[in-house]
């Protein structure tokens, strides 16, 4: 093939790109928009793209019902999805695109890292933030336009912890494993007092590297502890999978946990069925339990038909966090941030658990944390079965 | 003349790297079944000349006929189909690989099992002290071992025309001796063969026909006895 | 260099610091702010290219420089020039160390490496608990005088280290390099002190990447380990390469067009990073030798009936 | 006497390693024929690991028991990989063939674009993966599973009949020659471009093979080929690129200090040993264990 044969179809492909920079920009003037900051690239995009999808659901479905009205006027509400690269770096740039160029004042970012490149801007200028990292860091009086969207291990580790010291009275050991990075810290932060404060001993707590892609020799380690509980907070579904198949190939018999778990069938994908049998999850939503009407499941499986996985604690955010904002609009009769951070703690908003509150000022020193329930699951034979529905008090 | 008479022919060509002329308007014509030899200084561009026939360099401007046929461009390995061998300046032998190896890669190109263990004979009988060392690395040989191994690998293609690139630099005075025995042997069994040199001496002594190449220019071309004769010749080349 | 090239940089510089305030809202200026120090990482990383390497660990020496910003700002609060070259400084003398042990490596050794190195340096920022581990360190701030200014800051900075590795270049040492990439053991034969050379040419390199680091940080405000991998070092290797490595204006021009390109692609959302990369592939196979080449070829196929008929 | 841990070790690292070897082959192949290296190769892995999930539980639908359905499957992957390679190849990497940076840049590229292509196409979910060889297998006293006795068996036997056939073939020679000086090669009349060709095309089948072999035991999601490129580079340096005999050596030497130091000190700490080894041993022997001089 010549040169010149082949520069057609390049020049082709470069005229489509220069097409592509024309789309996005500003929406229209009589539409909110909630701008999200999420992993849509890399081994986080499940949960971005998840989480988009969500939002734009909730929506659609505010939109559906007459949009939002502040003072007589009515709005449309929109979801506006940027890739923050789960970094700090990615982080800043998708935060000054949202809030700098398409003036967007409320955000949802994904992430301790991005969060924190984020949460720099929001509260200097003034925007909302809706805050999905599992940590505590970036929550409390300090950040007064922060606010939580999901249960993180601060509400997840102590309706577990609970559950397990009942069921099993017998266990008194836990060794944990936790990825190395700034989600992992921090929830490891939160969870390794909480089993102590518990009366357990913490035998080791490890972390590993993302990107890691054997588990043999971490599974032989966590074994060799021979703790009666291996707790296993913030592994994404595939090295969950993985240390599973490994700890099963070594016969490990103890309770495992996994407080984040947000999917079974993302974690059996990799462990395979028998592995994954009684483990517990934190972070799963057992929508084909008693707790979830008909309306839910449909989404559910909406949301796995859109993008493989079922509805979870995390993708769910998408669309509380818009139910939030939208409430807490309503609330405020304004659209100034601080308004509504004024009016949100006091509000009831349409969840996709439920009708719920505010709370949190025991954990955070703020009500920034909306009450929903936790939900301990155990996967048995490849279903989730609802153990413990534990409602997050409001003190 | 019919390309048969004039294996190879090169017609005027000039090659630069990158922008710096190296040859300019060369031209050469290889009689068949002779021998001849390019002398020149260091950095004359002897090597370009050789690199430039056999496609390594490409050139600027110019004709280069093989058998009467414009090669000029052609990449190196469809010259050695058509007959053209060289022995490349620095021997740039396979130095992780066996003697027995190299000198099947000088085969590379032929199909008939017979004529190339036939050949393979004939060189061996050329080179005798390289027939027990079949299985050894080529890069444990001397120098001078190495530049028979290059020689060999080039013979392994049959060729009928042999380009070679200073062979006989940094070698002993005996070697020296021996490479310009062999290519007089070379040149008897009915290939054409170039050598450039930067050794007048032995050229002129091998050669049948000769040429001066300086900073990339030829400044005389005759037969090797007459260039040989010159008192610029002498004085500048031969050192008498 | 001839007295003209000090004019014209004078002037340009002045221009391109000038040019900055024409951008007020925040969006540009964060965007202003990311191509000029995508510049000067760039211009860093073509810097080591003289000596024929590529220096992947540079992602290290840009993380260095952030977090000697970062730990002199938030932990020690030192004044803002110290500050800001407190992380070049340390990322000048670690790459002296580094670099007398592993220039001896050349090629895709040293390469590689250099990506093992920028790892190793990103997962050991993450595990010291003081300058804040994985999560890395936020509220690295300039002074408030600065806050109108930052662009300017940045503009002006970066353009005098582009100054002054220009200067580098084409002064005697920067021939020396050109020598040692044509062939070190040509150099070292006429009593070159190669490894001197290189490990100098590093350190100046380094120097670089250190200050673009600072500038990141207090640009961002935030810093963590994970901005600092070797993906970082890939893109200033593929500014360079869009732009032409053959002239430091090939960097600067390859950083630009592919910083504003990863800026605008930020709105495809998911698709992104298929067309950031989409974007590199048609680039490269489409202009070989770059922005400078397309140029260049410009400017020959202009020229070229004058050379023809000068021939005719 | 072994101790049962040290037993364990020597197995895990066996596992690791084979899966390292599998992934490196490729690699050092590929910098040896064109002296480039490829960012992309993981990019042929996961395609292909993508492609067996789907593939077979599709043909065991259609009837076919599981072990026919996994070899159809991967012979029809392999087939699919190496046509996307010939692409690659044929479009674009024949420009850049010896030019380090250019070709690194274009695989790069390559890589971000297919991320992004396979990420639309197949989505970011793990896929459920194939159980091909069930159970576990008992090697002394070990229990190992028996998806990785395959893995290790398929390892030696794909990298004894890869060096069977560089020092015995006249094609693996012909790569050799390339790989040791390739104008030298040409001029004894090898075509260096459609060598590299097929050097490229072998390489891909490679990289595509080891993806078939670990879907049933690793993580199936279109990023799982950058995770094992990086541990897959270090391998080959350390060996000594374009060395097929390095790679295994790399690859094995990369899986004792994740599996002993990983034991012993912890997962994080391993990683880190594995980069800062590779540049002590890169100093000691500066073009790698195995590279020549």
């Amino acid at each position: 093939m010549s040169r010149q044969m082949m520069a057609k179809p390049l020049l082709g492909a470069a005229a489509l790109m220069v097409g592509g920079l024309l789309i996005g920009g500003a929406g229209p003037a009589d539409t909110i928009r909630l701008g999200l900051s999420l992993p849509l690239s890399g081994g986080g995009a499940i949960w971005g793209k998840g989480t988009a999808w969500m939002c734009d659901k909730a929506a659609a479905q505010i939109n559906k019902a007459g949009g939002v009205n502040v003072q007589g006027k009515v709005y449309k509400v929109a979801c506006v999805a940027y890739d923050n690269k789960y970094t700090a770096a990615g982080g800043a740039s998708v935060a000054h695109t949202l809030l700098d160029r398409d003036g967007i004042k409320y955000v949802l970012a994904m992430g301790t890292a991005p969060i924190l490149a984020t949460q720099s801007l929001t509260e200097r200028q003034g925007d909302l933030l809706f805050n999905l990292s599992w940590g505590k860091a970036t929550k409390g009086p300090k950040f007064p336009l922060t606010f939580d969207v999901f249960n993180s291990p601060a509400e997840i580790g102590p309706a577990i912890i609970k559950f397990i010291a009942k069921t099993y009275s017998s266990a008194k050991t836990v060794v944990m494993l936790n990825v190395d990075d700034a989600t992992g810290r921090e929830t490891e932060a939160i969870m390794r007092p909480m089993w102590k404060k518990a009366g357990y001993r913490v035998l080791a707590s490890m972390f590993y590297e993302r990107g890691t892609t054997e588990f043999q020799p971490t599974a032989l380690r966590l074994a060799s502890y021979k703790a009666d509980i291996i707790d296993l907070p913030t592994l994404p579904p595939p090295d969950a999978g993985k240390v599973l198949k490994d700890l099963q190939t070594l016969g490990v018999k103890g309770v495992k946990i996994l407080d984040d778990g947000t999917s079974a069938s993302a974690v059996e994908a990799t462990s395979g069925r028998s592995a994954l049998d009684g483990v517990y999850m934190g972070a799963a939503i057992p929508i084909d339990g008693p707790s979830f009407d008909a309306r839910q499941r449909a989404i559910s499986k909406e949301a796995k038909a859109a993008f493989g996985d079922p509805v979870n604690l995390v993708n769910i955010s998408g669309y509380d966090a818009m139910q939030e904002l939208v409430a807490g609009i309503e609330k405020a009769q304004s659209l100034n941030p601080h308004a509504i951070a004024k009016a949100l703690p006091t509000v009831h908003f349409k969840s996709f658990y439920g009708d719920v509150g505010f709370g949190g000022a025991a954990a955070y020193g703020v009500n920034i944390q909306p009450l929903l329930p936790v939900y301990v699951t155990q996967v048995v034979n490849g279903k989730l079965v609802d153990r413990a529905k534990v409602a997050v008090s409001g003190k | 003349m019919t390309g048969d008479d004039i294996p190879l022919q090169v017609d005027g060509i000039c090659a630069s790297y990158q922008g710096v002329p190296a040859i300019d308007n060369v031209s050469l014509r290889l009689r068949r079944g002779s021998i001849t030899t390019v002398i020149g200084a260091n950095g004359a561009g002897k090597s370009t000349v050789i690199k430039c026939i056999c496609g390594l360099v490409p050139t600027d401007r110019g004709k280069v006929r093989l058998f009467g046929q414009d090669v000029t461009g052609m990449p190196p390995d469809e010259l050695v189909r058509r007959g053209l061998s060289v022995v490349p300046e620095g021997r740039r032998l396979f130095s992780d690989m066996t003697l027995r190896e190299n000198l099947e890669l000088g085969a590379y190109t032929r199909s008939d099992a017979t004529a190339v263990a036939r050949d393979l004979e004939r060189v061996l009988t050329l080179f005798p002290d390289l027939r027990d060392r079949m299985s050894t690395m080529v890069n444990r040989f001397s120098g001078g071992q190495q530049q028979m191994v290059a020689v060999a690998r080039a013979m392994m293609s049959a060729p009928r025309v042999m380009l070679l690139d200073e062979p006989t630099i940094g070698l002993a005075p005996v070697i020296v001796e021996r490479i310009g025995n062999l290519i007089g042997e070379i040149s008897r069994s009915g290939v054409t063969v170039l050598f450039v040199e930067q050794n007048a001496e032995i050229a002129l002594e091998i050669a049948d026909d000769a040429y001066i190449l300086e900073s990339g220019k030829v400044i005389a071309e005759d037969t090797a006895a007459n260039l040989a004769q010159t008192d610029e010749v002498k004085k500048a080349y031969l050192g008498v | 260099m001839r007295r003209r090239d000090h004019i014209v940089w004078l002037a340009g510089g002045l221009i391109a610091v000038a040019a900055t305030r024409l951008f007020q809202d925040a969006y540009s200026i964060s965007v202003v702010n990311l191509v000029f120090i995508a510049c000067l990482f760039a211009a860093s990383f073509r810097f080591v290219m003289l000596i024929g390497e590529m220096s992947f660990a540079s992602a290290a020496f840009v993380g260095v420089g952030a977090y000697g910003a970062g730990v002199a700002t938030t932990l020690l609060h030192w004044p803002f020039a110290l500050a800001m070259l407190v992380g070049p400084v340390v990322a000048t003398l670690v790459s002296i160390g580094f670099g007398l042990i592993v220039l001896r490596i050349k090629g895709p050794y040293f390469m590689l490496i250099g990506f093992a190195f920028a790892e190793a340096v990103q997962i050991a920022a993450a595990q010291i608990q003081v300058i804040g581990g994985p999560s890395g360190m936020v509220g690295i701030f300039a002074p408030r005088i600065l806050d109108a200014w930052m662009q300017s800051f940045v503009a002006a900075v970066v353009v005098t280290a582009l100054y002054l590795l220009y200067r580098l270049e084409w002064s005697d040492f920067g021939r020396l390099l050109g020598a040692i990439q044509n062939n070190d053991n040509v150099a070292r034969t006429v009593g070159v002190n190669v490894l001197g050379a290189k490990v100098t040419c590093f350190a100046v390199a380094s120097f670089m990447a250190g200050l673009a680091g600072s500038l990141t940080a207090f640009v961002n405000n935030v810093i963590a380990p994970s901005d600092f991998g070797f993906m970082l070092a890939n893109f200033a290797l593929v500014y360079v390469k869009v732009g032409g490595e053959r002239s430091l204006f090939g960097a600067v021009a390859g950083a630009t067009v592919m910083v504003l390109l990863s800026s605008y692609s930020i709105v495809l959302g998911a698709s992104n990073e298929l067309f950031y990369g989409a974007a590199i592939v048609v680039t490269i196979l489409l202009m070989p030798q770059g922005l400078a080449g397309l140029v260049e070829k410009i400017r020959l196929r202009l020229m070229a009936p004058k050379a023809v008929r000068r021939e005719a | 006497m072994m101790s049962a841990t040290f037993v364990q070790l020597v197995i895990i690292s066996l596992e690791i390693g084979s899966v390292y070897v599998l992934f490196s082959l490729g690699l050092t192949l590929i910098f040896g024929i064109m002296k480039v290296v490829n960012f992309a190769h993981g990019q042929f892995f996961a395609v292909s690991a993508i492609l067996v999930t789907i593939l077979v539980p599709f043909l065991a639908a259609h009837g076919l028991p599981v072990l026919p359905a996994y070899f159809l499957a991967t012979a029809t992957t392999v087939a699919v990989t190496v046509m996307i390679g010939w692409g690659v190849y044929q479009f674009g990497l024949v420009r850049f063939l010896r030019d380090m940076e250019g070709a690194f840049i274009l695989t790069l590229g390559l890589a971000m674009l297919s991320d992004g292509l396979m990420l639309s196409i197949f989505g970011g979910a793990p896929r459920p993966e194939p159980v091909i060889v069930p159970g576990t297998v008992r090697i002394f006293a070990v229990a190992v599973l028996a998806q990785h006795v395959v893995v290790f068996g398929a390892a030696v036997c794909i990298t004894g009949a890869l060096y069977w056939s560089m020092t015995a073939t006249r094609l693996g020679k012909a790569l050799r020659a390339i790989a040791s000086d390739h104008e030298a090669a040409m001029l004894q009349g090898i075509p260096y471009r459609r060598l590299s060709r097929d050097g490229f095309l072998i390489a891909t089948a490679l990289a595509a093979i080891a993806g078939a072999l670990m879907a049933p035991i690793s993580e199936v999601t279109p990023a799982v080929g950058n995770d094992y490129l990086m541990n897959g580079f270090m391998a080959v340096v350390v060996g000594g690129l374009g060395s097929v005999p390095g790679a295994i050596l790399g690859a094995m030497f990369i899986a004792v200090i994740e599996a002993v130091g990983g034991y012993y000190v912890g997962p994080s700490a391993a990683t880190m040993a594995i980069f800062v080894m590779v540049i002590v041993v890169l100093l000691i022997r500066p073009r790698g264990l195995l590279g020549r001089a």
